[in-house]
């Protein structure tokens, strides 16, 4: 196993954590600074199929399918006071796992595939939201930085049992 | 005062009727908080509101082709939706009549018949029982397999929206529907309209009459409830939303137009389809509209929102079921409309801008439901009971309809008033007390 | 036609009981899907039932030695079986009498006594209170420690099968099985048998009562819900589980006895003992037995299994609970039972067979707990009264039962009928309406 | 013997309240299990306990400035408690009069006038309506905001404990009281007291009784249930437990008195304050104290506990509510509170003794929680009904209450008697059966 | 800590994340070539003690206790039209946690003990269930692979929460 | 990517992940004597602000707030007979997630951030309770060995769903 791909590896896995506790502590800034202008951000719906045929998912519906601009307008909205939705914040965990580096150009491109699992909690409701998925992810690298250019979130759920997605996966 | 002779659960269903009958008044503008919240009174709403009611099912474009079907939830209960091969839809309970077992477990497919994984029974999509695995042998020769066809679900369809019903009485769909048609033919009828990709469905822990209600008159709180909106510059000000009409039809249903509106909110190149399929008042409305809320009874809701997004303006269509799974829990199902000849540009960004707005990552949508869970919360148990809670409807109550509308039943010139959640809660109330 | 007025939640349990006098037909074959679904018949099935009749919470050896025992289920309730120290059996409420502690909970151990982690009170595995801290002083002089003996369950056994009941007044156990023990003597009493390791526990969302008719009579579902098996060539053809017997007796119980065997299903170093513990005529099904699948009422179904597994044939043995814990869910408990004197191979090899159809990962068993739970959904609520649906069960009602079986009990000679269903649910009714 | 004809569910509300007057019998110490068990005796509590009686919802001191508020729970629903600019303390249902949303969701904060979310009335914090966006236009010239002031909840402190009711003709709080007010005196009134930091919150799966139950009489089970801590050296010894005195006043209030302390439990330095704070005979038994441990009726258990912990003594003073969410859940919420004179030192050591033996980490907290779990479990549902399960709480019946004690109430010179809670169960029969 | 020990480390998580793939992806054959041909793959039954006494699991009772050929009787039949259990399959997400490489003889034998959340939806089932428990894994070397040769999945359940095992652990 | 850091990342994230296993093997001496002397130990109240203001937990009052005293008392207890809140005891599953080292000076302390599940299951409750939260520890190096001589564990929720903390978080 060459050192090389552990250490990238090593890398994306932190830059997903350092993305998950910014999200996890309400700095939207800070993950904004984290994608690429050119981001592709989509979560398509899931469906129950036949039998085994694939993909079970839709490539005509999502429950997002953002570019920066409209990521840009979803931050600035949970800035504003109006934001009621999450006024006062879910308390969110979003736990990284099973990172695998598929496709990886030092210092220019790299696709990786992870699981995630977010634990919600609301006001002083004492259940909790879990969703889970998987994050199909590539990264372009831009002046020394490595920055999220697409993400695509397969929702393990058919109907989303969380009251909304005022967050984002 | 405290009343703790009310205890509904104590109640027998006819004396809980009774209550009802003396504590809502609708036209007074007074609901109990206690109609959010009753375990009791939701039950008596499901066999008297959604097993006798016209429900929504879903769109003819989800099931284009013979032997198309999807399969949907109706009060409740799985029904496979179906295209036969003769073209005719039908809707069929998805329960094996032999022993009970699901039939069919996929969302969409095509299928000329379904073989159970039971015992293998085997049914036509038009219902009929067509096999059974050694017959003759186990069953004897005087057994009649025609009396074992699926259960029939009467559906219906309005300009491409299909309703169905457990109730063999109910009215025609046209009927109970009414004036109200008037307003549809706008919104699903004004040209050829598809639905884009499989609906999405979430879960909010609210009552599903929080969301009809919302959406049937509740222009008022877009102001505040969505005020992070009008920050963003995304509608021009908060009284953006009051300018415009209110109206109600018959049967509960209502709904809210916006208007007017300098640019035309749909696809300019297809102006000759909107006049082909729309009287010429309809027509006028459409040009002039720059959106349109409603509902129509008892928990489909539709919306045409027509907003700017990067610059450009664009409109997008969508219905939305508030399906009851309990009285403080619905799952909601939202479908977009798109006009079929359409530019695909066009489709593109009316789907975005849906998804930005009324999807569950919609900046519209995920306020609202943090209002539906609250309220829920708040009208839930004994207390509201005991003390009598009730809500305060009142809004426009002072205000005379106009008479010099182009559309049918009664319109207000105004959208800032609760006059259709009067007329919900009237009709609703008819029903549970019938 | 909609007959809205049934409503069993609005019923009293009287009420209830009148409305399935009329609607249970079992002799029709005509059986509501509601007895399923319906949280009120559940509260009575409760109290008639569970609370009534013999149910099975272990076998003897479980507990082989003096102060052995386990704490099982007892229609809701943990009880403590108990072997005390004079290798008497007993079951015992396993709460503390003084103010209501659970006194144990281990699902097995070696314990002359148990002491109870709330005040300390002290207790014999026979149930007697042995020992009260300060007792004298803070009860006083006449305090009489005698009055704080644990409840006391009833336990009887048979073929080491050991069976517990809250009714003090239930008829002794073989008067409850009745002809039914004939059979069980082939199950259970064929030779020394012991439990391998402690049972297995899984959860699915399904009525109990669907296990229960699945296992009583259902051999017909094997061609289709198990046509992977067949497929993989594990079991010979499609209607293999044709062949043989059903059989049923008083109180429900019944079984289905496939035969004839070309192979001996056991081992054959026990023959001796087989025939030292069973009749003639015992011993001559047990020869030619292939399979047996059955249920002694209400909810303990059993089953003999003789399968190929990398290409040698192997029988396992096993009995499973369908436990209720709420009208949709159970808790599925299966023990596997081995000839004690059969080859440690053999044990292997028949515990490998059973883990590999039967366990939670059985590949017969995933695919009955599908079925079961999709049923349940089918059959919830309130529209499948409101419709009265009704599941068919008029299989082979055309046969006539055949007279020169050499067992007893209602006896046909072809697995493919519902008339072990159709007893299992007239003895149900009894017990409901009585 | 079997009585199957019992069943709560079945009976009406009357019904149910005759058979409690029947089965309950306090003074027989005879206490039926399904007291902590049945849904509707839960259901009946709610409203004639709940909805009733005073309940604590917090501490002064958690609000010392002008509009600070704080959110709490009242018998299941939301209210504010806030110190209005006026400086007086006032109790808000938290929902909005016009529609129901929940208006304010924080869990403390400081405010003169909340805003609703959904559109936009505004409420000042003694409840006025103050602002109605667009009120004139909308509602009409005659519209009297004054008609939508905020629910208003009864709130009445006694020495900085602040209770709510629903019931508007509740007692007045210092009458419900009574002579207990004597030994809150020397809980809450020895000298300025304070809360530190916001409540702890945890969900144990019991029934509230036993947790009131278990802090209003018995200090019998410390022995045992606790005797981890015993062997930790932590406490004396295993009876060390039993000397003092059990005290209980009418309205079912009750207490443990731990009684003598060769040390003194509480800050040297602040002896004068408690004198002046104290009459004579409270001063005496503060001086004297070991520990305090007992519960205001319903649910607000208190204690002092005086420990060793790394060598050194040192006492923590806390409250705790039982909150019901079910028949068999409820949510712990517990307060330290420290002299507010206390040197900084002393109120540190307090909170580690506080968090160590009583916070949801609290050695003592955990075995208790363990207890009262499988206490509920085993008093649920229909058997314990069925087989009239009845808990012994005969101790100290024997003993006669002592006449030369110098507070007020019955009082027992030795703790390890069941008084308490005959006392407390009397009281809450009469509050059912009034 | 040692750099090789690491590179093995992340050699087998990645391995186990590949494998979880696999299965979430429904590619039974691609699992299935993952395994050695003298795999035991066991699952014993969990149960309560007195006290603290381990193990607190059978070792007379399995809910899963296979041979390479057992198994490919599992993957056989789910490829069929009939395995009615996952038809349509399960929506599952295997989480990898808590990897420690227990021993380690390069190009030849190690032994790996992990931890598993297996996230399950199923049908229009808008409620998950969740398995949890501990991996006790060995790997041999064979042809220039890891082969998985045996697996002990302690459950943490002694009462399984879902309605049968057709997914494997 | 540094080589270097990544070592010191995957040495505390072993470090974490034997911790877990051996307190979910109730082994609480070896757990003990991975512990500092000096060691601060607590877990804050968390609320529910009025908006995004942070810190949303308190500052005043704790779930734990031990030193190295307190928390062998702890331990000793649950050693005695006499422990009944885990007698049996829990099954549990600490799966470590997100580990970010923020700090490191090799040889001498480490400031590490990470999330954590607790799965537990009880007795025969088919229902099992999650405990989620975020650890912030420091590490310091003695005689050889990385102890623990910092944990403050942010719970994510305002009331705990589980019946007590006789768990270690
Ligand atoms: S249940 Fe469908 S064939 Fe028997
Ligand atoms: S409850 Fe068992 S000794 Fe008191
Ligand atoms: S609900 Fe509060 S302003 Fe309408
Ligand atoms: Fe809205
Ligand atoms: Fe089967
Ligand atoms: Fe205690």
């Amino acid at each position: 196993m060459s050192l090389e791909k552990m250490l990238a590896t090593y890398e994306f896995e932190q830059w997903l954590y350092l993305e998950a506790k910014l999200l996890d502590d309400i700095d939207f800034d800070g993950w904004f600074s984290m994608l690429h202008p050119d981001i592709s951000y989509s979560m398509p719906v899931r469906v129950n199929k036949e039998g085994i045929e694939r993909p079970d998912y839709s490539l005509d519906m999502f429950a997002f399918y953002d570019d920066i601009e409209l990521l840009k307008i979803r931050v600035d909205r949970l800035k504003t006071d109006y934001a009621w939705a999450e006024i006062p914040p879910s308390r969110t965990r979003r736990s990284v796992n099973n990172v695998r580096l598929l496709e990886y150009t030092p210092n220019e491109k790299a696709v990786v595939n992870s699981y995630l699992t977010i634990y919600r909690s609301r006001s002083t409701d004492i259940h909790h939201d879990l969703i889970s998925g998987e994050r199909q992810d590539e990264f372009t690298f831009v002046d020394g930085e490595w920055k999220l250019s697409k993400r695509v979130f397969i929702v393990d759920q058919t109907t989303l049992n969380t009251r909304n997605l005022a967050i984002f996966v | 005062m405290m009343k703790t002779n009310i205890n509904l659960e104590e109640m027998s269903q006819q004396d809980a009727i009774e209550y009802l009958k003396e504590s809502v008044q609708p036209e007074m503008g007074a609901i109990p908080a206690s109609l959010l919240g009753d375990p009791k009174i939701y039950d008596i709403e499901h066999k008297k509101v959604f097993l006798k009611t016209w429900l929504f099912i879903g769109h003819e474009s989800e099931i284009p082709n013979k032997n198309d079907f999807i399969t949907r939830d109706l009060a409740g209960y799985s029904v496979i939706i179906s295209r036969g091969s003769d073209g005719e839809i039908r809707g069929l309970y998805n329960m094996c009549t032999h022993r009970g077992m699901k039939l069919c477990r996929a969302d969409a497919g095509n299928k000329s018949s379904f073989t159970c994984p039971y015992h293998g029974f085997n049914f036509k999509n038009n219902g009929d029982c067509i096999g059974v695995p050694l017959q003759k042998d186990i069953y004897g020769g005087d057994f009649d397999k025609s009396g074992l066809g699926l259960h029939k679900i009467r559906i219906e369809s309005y300009k491409g929206l299909l309703f169905g019903t457990w109730n063999d009485q109910a009215e025609p769909l046209e009927d109970f529907l009414g004036e109200f048609k008037w307003y549809l033919d706008i919104l699903a009828g004004r040209a050829e309209m598809e639905v884009v990709g499989p609906p999405q469905r979430f879960v909010i822990h609210s009552n599903w009459k929080i969301g009809a209600d919302n959406f049937v008159g509740d222009s008022y709180h877009t102001m505040v409830t969505h005020g992070s909106i009008v920050k963003l510059g995304m509608v021009p000000s908060a009284t953006y939303s009051k300018k415009g009409y209110q109206i109600h039809t018959t049967n509960g249903h209502g709904l809210n137009l916006g208007t007017p509106n300098p640019d035309f909110a749909f696809p300019e190149e297809l102006k000759e389809e909107y006049k082909s399929n729309l009287t010429d008042e309809q027509y006028d409305v459409l040009c002039n509209l720059k959106n349109m809320i409603g509902n129509i009874f008892p928990n489909l809701s539709f919306l045409i929102s027509h907003t700017k997004v990067k610059g450009q303006l664009i409109s997008n269509t969508s219905v939305r079921l508030w399906r009851p799974i309990s009285v403080d829990k619905m799952e909601v199902i939202t479908w977009l409309l798109v006009e079929k000849n359409a530019s695909s540009d066009w489709k593109r960004r009316s789907r975005e801008s849906f998804i930005l707005t009324f999807s569950p990552s919609g900046i519209f949508e995920q306020d609202d439901t943090e209002v539906f869970t609250d309220i829920t919360a708040a009208a839930s148990g004994t207390m509201p009971l005991v003390k009598q809670l009730t809500f305060n409807y009142t809004m426009g109550l002072h205000r005379k309809p106009v008479e010099d509308f182009i559309g049918p039943g009664v319109v207000y010139d105004d959208k800032f008033t609760e006059a259709n959640q009067r007329n919900f809660y009237r009709y609703w109330l008819d029903l549970m007390t019938s």
